[in-house]
């Protein structure tokens, strides 16, 4: 049987007929947008034009509702280690003469609603690739999950699935886990958060950029077979809600391949020693249309593409199609003719798929052609970089007045010792504040043999070529927070990620973020999303350090009712000396117990008001950057046998973090009022044990940084003179029995 | 000249170059070899490294089985040649029948990465002799498919024999039968452990440094032969 | 009564493209694809009737198969 | 051609008591027993005759099921 060539919508016909009736709005783009597509060809677009348009001009690839925001970080001052920024797959620091590392966040949540195990999968192998793009090796990755009410049913079937989708595919690929978070609030009931990061390391000269340069250099796509999976998925999926996304909307659920993406990786390194490599581009969210119009666009030259060389796992599949499928695992090198044949064997060694599908030209437009006919002919830029861009209308929530008038502080409080111990020891078996090594003990931290720290420490710490230098990563956010006020919930996202890295002993230099939240389309989120920008631009301002990059993801709600907005901030820090880190947990008998920073009666937003009172309501615990700069001089300079970060639970939580650690107690006396001691969740602040504490005095006094001298480590229990003790069997079960008993 | 460790790459090795290093700082020399060449390049000893071997996606260590390196690999075995498979390694040997029995899905049904406690059964083995009798050692696991399965009968041959070589202590990450993480052939020279001893070689990036201790096991047999 | 869910032949199989890649090296010829899914047997408590094969094909499609990359068939067996 | 891989009976399969133990709480009675097991779809180059039965016994006796633990089952379909 012959099958007839099926009929293709050319570059000729839409000349021919100008009037055809075309459903951009069905794919994602307003009226005007297609009037401006028509403007900027001078006919109307072909079918493979527009379903490209409609993918590059997505708020997911084009920024259009974020842009004017995120302006605000590309003004900041760049430091002098910042050797690419935002604007590329991934920012990267230079960490010695010699190398740089590269780190980025990115979200991957509607996927992981529809498909836990591979929602979360592809998030990582997303990542990865881009850190890969970059020239680096990825070395690590870490992953902030948000889920809602641990009791809500959808709950029960995400986090199993979410878990083992984060660690199935990077353990497959040989990364370790070394941190991230996981909280759960019902204000994610219907829209579960999986964000991860990836690092990577490179030596400095070896950085690429995704460029099509030099005509008649190849371009070669390779990794696996371009299937039907994932069509429409950035311009449908991740820009619209669920409940208008009608079963008629195809799910963009892709299958990951993280053995595919292994020698990928392996079979792309090798091409970046053997300088074989003229420009690189990951297949992302956007596939084969977002490489190919990227790559030109910034080469500023042309590409011509022939896509009937692309291969496919179903050979029915249309053009518009192979340039729109999401396909994982594949990635796009320009390459000079010389090398092809170098670059094709080197693939099949590792048994990779490589396949020359263009040319470089000097045209200075992209042209696809399908069959012999030509399906495409545009100006790269109008795809990559003249996306619309809107300044859409924000307005400060009205319900907000009420919100933050609704103080904690003002909440009854427990009366007695006993009911002291009993609230004490439900913070800490909390889902929130918990141990998690139900889902940590389910990534591999060790492969690749640099993973100095990992969880349950405060940061992941990495040596890098071999030692003594390191990088330290924290990731953090707290949508509670950011509820209460978007400006300062973000700026203590990021005071408590670089204040993870800074107790390892690192220095924090770079920031990646993931800024999640709801429909940019409703004016109190688009407030809250200005706001969050805001916040972390002005933080960054006071900290010295630059944002390098970072993800964007919008429509996180369920009808009409948005997301905490949830600001997750990466913090990447330099350590010089990896065999002096610090760890979190008591390490000696006799050492003495301070604690750093000031406490103030900050109660609002805390988890002790959640847990005691399900209450959420006033402002969030204040920033102090001075105050956290302070800190982090201290955290580098003063002998500490340990040294742990307050947050979420307070100095509840960080003690029984400290005692749990290596199984010793300690005995702290808190003057005046034990109760905001130890629930108070202010910044600034962390808990270090010394045994040499007036050398840690006087630390804090040359910086101007509060100090309290509040017991000393030793015994079996973890005691509040004067108030109650509790054994470390009692104190262990409470806080790691949690997750086991709700997941199995 | 130091005794050379060969270390096996398959398409999905990832502890590869990890047991590289550990080799090196035991005061070996390891050599990398390709699952696709049929050449041992003259090493002393062959370890087989953790990962997921084509994926695992089949069963883990099948596909692996049948690359052109284990052919020469199995002979080598058949001559004397100490083998050491660490987890996707040890999945490897027991598909290639040079161990008995089978390694399965964890009961808990999870990828189970911890610090885990082992008694040492046996240092009759080329790995093993460094290590003291009935010691505990720490190393980690990380694995999803480490729950160590075989007849009754061959379960009573290994221990009549001798032939287990660590096994978990204070707790059983995977439901293994009888707490088995790694046990040997009838003639001691190939061992399949669960548990990564190259992640238990320096404490600063590792569980501990009880590791160490198998490796210059393996360098001590090799020049003892020799 | 046996449940099998197999990818829906749109999605990406890796499971099956391994296994393909692999026979080569086992000398293996003539074989065109392979897909991999999952075999369920299920075992009724009473009698097999309309009641509970409705039972066991919800079951098939919440528990056992993601209706969104996954398709699953029924069949009775023993 | 269809090859179903079962854990031999004697062997402890977790995932199909896992999802025996979920029923419940997913409101469904009446079901006495599950095991999971693998389920492939294998298409052959040109006559599925004797000879490619016979190749594919042997590949599901040695790749596709491990005898040590599972047990294998081929039939034709389609
Ligand atoms: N989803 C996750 N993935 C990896 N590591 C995690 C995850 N959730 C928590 N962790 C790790 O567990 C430890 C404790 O987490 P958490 O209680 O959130 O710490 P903190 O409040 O100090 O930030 C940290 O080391 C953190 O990196
Ligand atoms: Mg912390």
């Amino acid at each position: 049987m012959t099958v007839a060539p099926p009929t293709v919508d050319t570059v000729a016909n839409a000349v021919d007929d100008p009037d055809l009736e075309q459903p951009y709005a069905e794919l994602g783009l307003a009226p005007d947008e297609y009037a401006r597509i028509r403007e900027a060809l001078g006919r109307r677009p072909t079918e493979c034009e527009l379903s490209m348009y409609s993918i590059m001009w997505s708020e997911h690839c084009s920024y259009k509702s974020s842009r004017v925001h995120l302006r605000q970080f590309g003004d900041l001052p760049k430091g002098d280690r910042m050797l690419a920024g935002i604007g590329e797959n991934a920012g990267v620091v230079a960490v010695s003469d010699t190398l740089a590392v590269t780190f980025k966040a990115e979200s991957h949540n509607h996927p992981s609603y529809v498909e836990p195990y591979q929602g979360a999968a592809t998030g990582v192998g997303g990542i990865v690739r881009d850190i890969l793009a970059m020239g680096a090796r990825p070395v690590a990755v870490m992953d902030s999950l948000r889920f809602g009410d641990v009791d809500h049913p959808d709950t029960r079937r995400l986090v199993p699935g979410v878990v083992a989708g984060v660690g199935g595919y990077g353990n497959c690929l040989g990364l370790p886990n070394v941190g991230g978070e996981i909280a759960f609030d019902p204000s994610y009931n219907g829209n579960p958060l999986v964000n991860a990061l990836c690092l990577g390391v490179l030596p400095r000269e070896r950085l690429q950029t995704a460029k099509a340069s030099g005509v008649g250099n190849q371009v070669i796509l390779y990794g696996a077979r371009t299937g039907r999976d994932g069509i429409g998925g950035v311009s449908v999926l991740a820009s619209a809600t669920f409940s208008d996304g009608g079963p008629a909307k195809r799910p963009a659920v892709q299958v990951g391949d993280p053995f595919q993406e292994k020698i990928v990786t392996e079979a792309t390194l090798e091409m970046y020693d053997r300088g074989l490599v003229v420009g690189i581009q990951d297949l992302g969210g956007a596939g084969f249309t977002c490489a190919i119009s990227e790559t030109a666009a910034a080469g500023g030259l042309g590409m011509h593409v022939t896509l009937d060389a692309v291969p496919l796992r179903e050979a029915s599949m249309e053009p518009w199609e192979v340039l729109s499928s999401e396909s994982q695992e594949r990635m796009l090198a320009i390459v000079a003719p010389e090398s092809v044949e170098e670059v094709l064997a080197l693939c099949h060694r590792w048994g990779v798929i490589a396949t020359v599908v263009g040319e470089v030209t000097g045209s200075g437009r992209l042209e696809v052609d399908w069959h012999g006919e030509r399906v495409v002919d545009v100006v790269p830029a109008t795809l990559a970089e003249d996306g619309p861009v809107y300044d859409r209308p924000l307005a400060r929530p009205a319900s907000l007045d009420a919100l933050q008038a609704d103080r904690a502080e003002d909440l009854p409080r427990p009366t007695s010792s006993a009911a002291l111990r009993a609230e004490l020891l439900r913070v800490v078996a909390s889902p929130n504040v918990c141990d998690p090594s139900w889902v940590t003990d389910q990534y591999d931290r060790y492969v690749l043999r640099d993973t100095v720290l990992a969880q349950p420490e405060d940061a992941g710490l990495l040596r890098i070529d071999g030692g003594p230098l390191g990088v330290a990563l924290a990731l953090d956010g707290n949508g509670r927070y950011a509820a209460l006020d978007p400006y300062v919930g973000a700026q203590l996202a990021l005071a408590e990620a670089a204040r993870n890295v800074a107790v390892t002993g690192a220095e924090p230099v770079a920031v990646t973020d993931c800024l999640n939240v709801g429909s940019p389309e409703d004016p109190g989120v688009m407030w809250q999303f200005a706001e969050i920008v805001r916040g972390i631009a002005d933080g960054c301002r006071a900290l010295e350090v630059p944002v390098t990059g970072g993800n964007v993801s919008f429509y996180n709600q369920t009808g009409d009712v948005p997301i905490n907005p949830t600001p997750v901030v990466g913090v990447l820090g330099i350590h010089s000396d990896v065999t002096a880190r610090t760890p979190m947990g008591f390490a000696r008998a006799g050492d003495a117990v301070l604690l750093l920073g000031t406490t103030r009666e900050e109660l609002s937003g805390s988890e002790w008001a959640w847990v005691a009172h399900r209450h959420l309501g006033g402002l969030p615990p204040a920033v102090d950057w001075a105050a956290e700069r302070a800190l982090h001089a201290v955290l580098a300079q003063a002998p500490l046998a340990s040294a742990h970060d307050l947050s979420t639970g307070g100095l509840a939580s960080a003690l029984t973090e400290a005692c749990l650690r290596n199984g010793l107690g300690a005995t702290v006396t808190l003057d005046d009022g034990t109760f905001v001691a130890l629930f108070s969740e202010s910044a600034g602040r962390a808990l270090v044990s010394t045994p040499s504490p007036e050398a840690v005095e006087d630390a804090c006094a040359a910086a101007g940084l509060a100090c309290l001298r509040i017991g000393e480590v030793g015994g079996t229990a973890l005691v509040v003179a004067g108030a109650f003790e509790i054994g470390l069997t009692e104190l262990a079960a409470a806080h790691t029995g949690t997750l086991p008993a709700l997941f199995g | 000249m130091p005794s050379a460790v060969g270390v096996v790459t398959f398409p999905g090795s990832l502890d590869d170059r990890d047991v590289m290093q550990a080799v090196s700082l035991a005061g070996g020399t390891a050599v990398p070899l390709w699952h696709g060449d049929s050449d041992l390049r003259g090493v002393d000893a062959i370890v087989l490294p953790g990962g997921f071997s084509y994926g695992d996606y089949l069963r883990c260590g099948a596909i692996a089985r049948f690359a052109p390196v284990m052919v020469e690999v199995v002979a080598a075995a058949g001559r004397g040649m100490p083998v050491l498979g660490i987890c996707n390694g040890f999945q490897v040997l027991c598909e290639s029948h040079l161990l008995p029995g089978a390694l399965l899905r964890n009961a808990g049904l999870h990828y189970v990465c911890r610090d885990q406690a082992l008694r040492v059964e046996s240092t009759a083995t080329a790995w093993t002799t460094g290590l003291e009798p009935g010691a505990r050692i720490v190393a980690p696991v990380k694995h999803g498919e480490g729950r160590y399965t075989a007849d009754t009968e061959t379960l009573d041959r290994l221990e009549g024999e001798g032939r287990v070589v660590v096994r978990y202590v204070e707790g059983n990450p995977n439901g293994s039968l009888r707490d088995i993480a790694g046990i040997t052939n009838e003639a001691g020279n190939v061992v399949g452990l669960m548990p990564h001893p190259e992640h238990a070689c320096d404490p600063l990036v590792g569980a501990s440094a009880d590791g160490l201790a198998l490796f210059a096991s393996v360098l001590t047999a090799v020049v003892g032969a020799a | 009564m046996v449940v099998d869910v197999m990818l829906k032949p749109e999605i990406l199989d890796p499971q099956g493209q391994a296994i393909l890649g692999a026979l080569p090296s086992l000398g293996v010829s003539g074989i065109a694809a392979v897909r991999q899914g999952k075999h369920f047997e299920i075992d009724v408590d009473g009698e097999m009737d309309e009641d509970a094969l409705g039972r066991i094909r919800d079951l098939a499609g919440t528990l056992l198969a993601n209706p969104v990359i996954e398709d699953f068939a029924l069949r009775v067996e023993g």
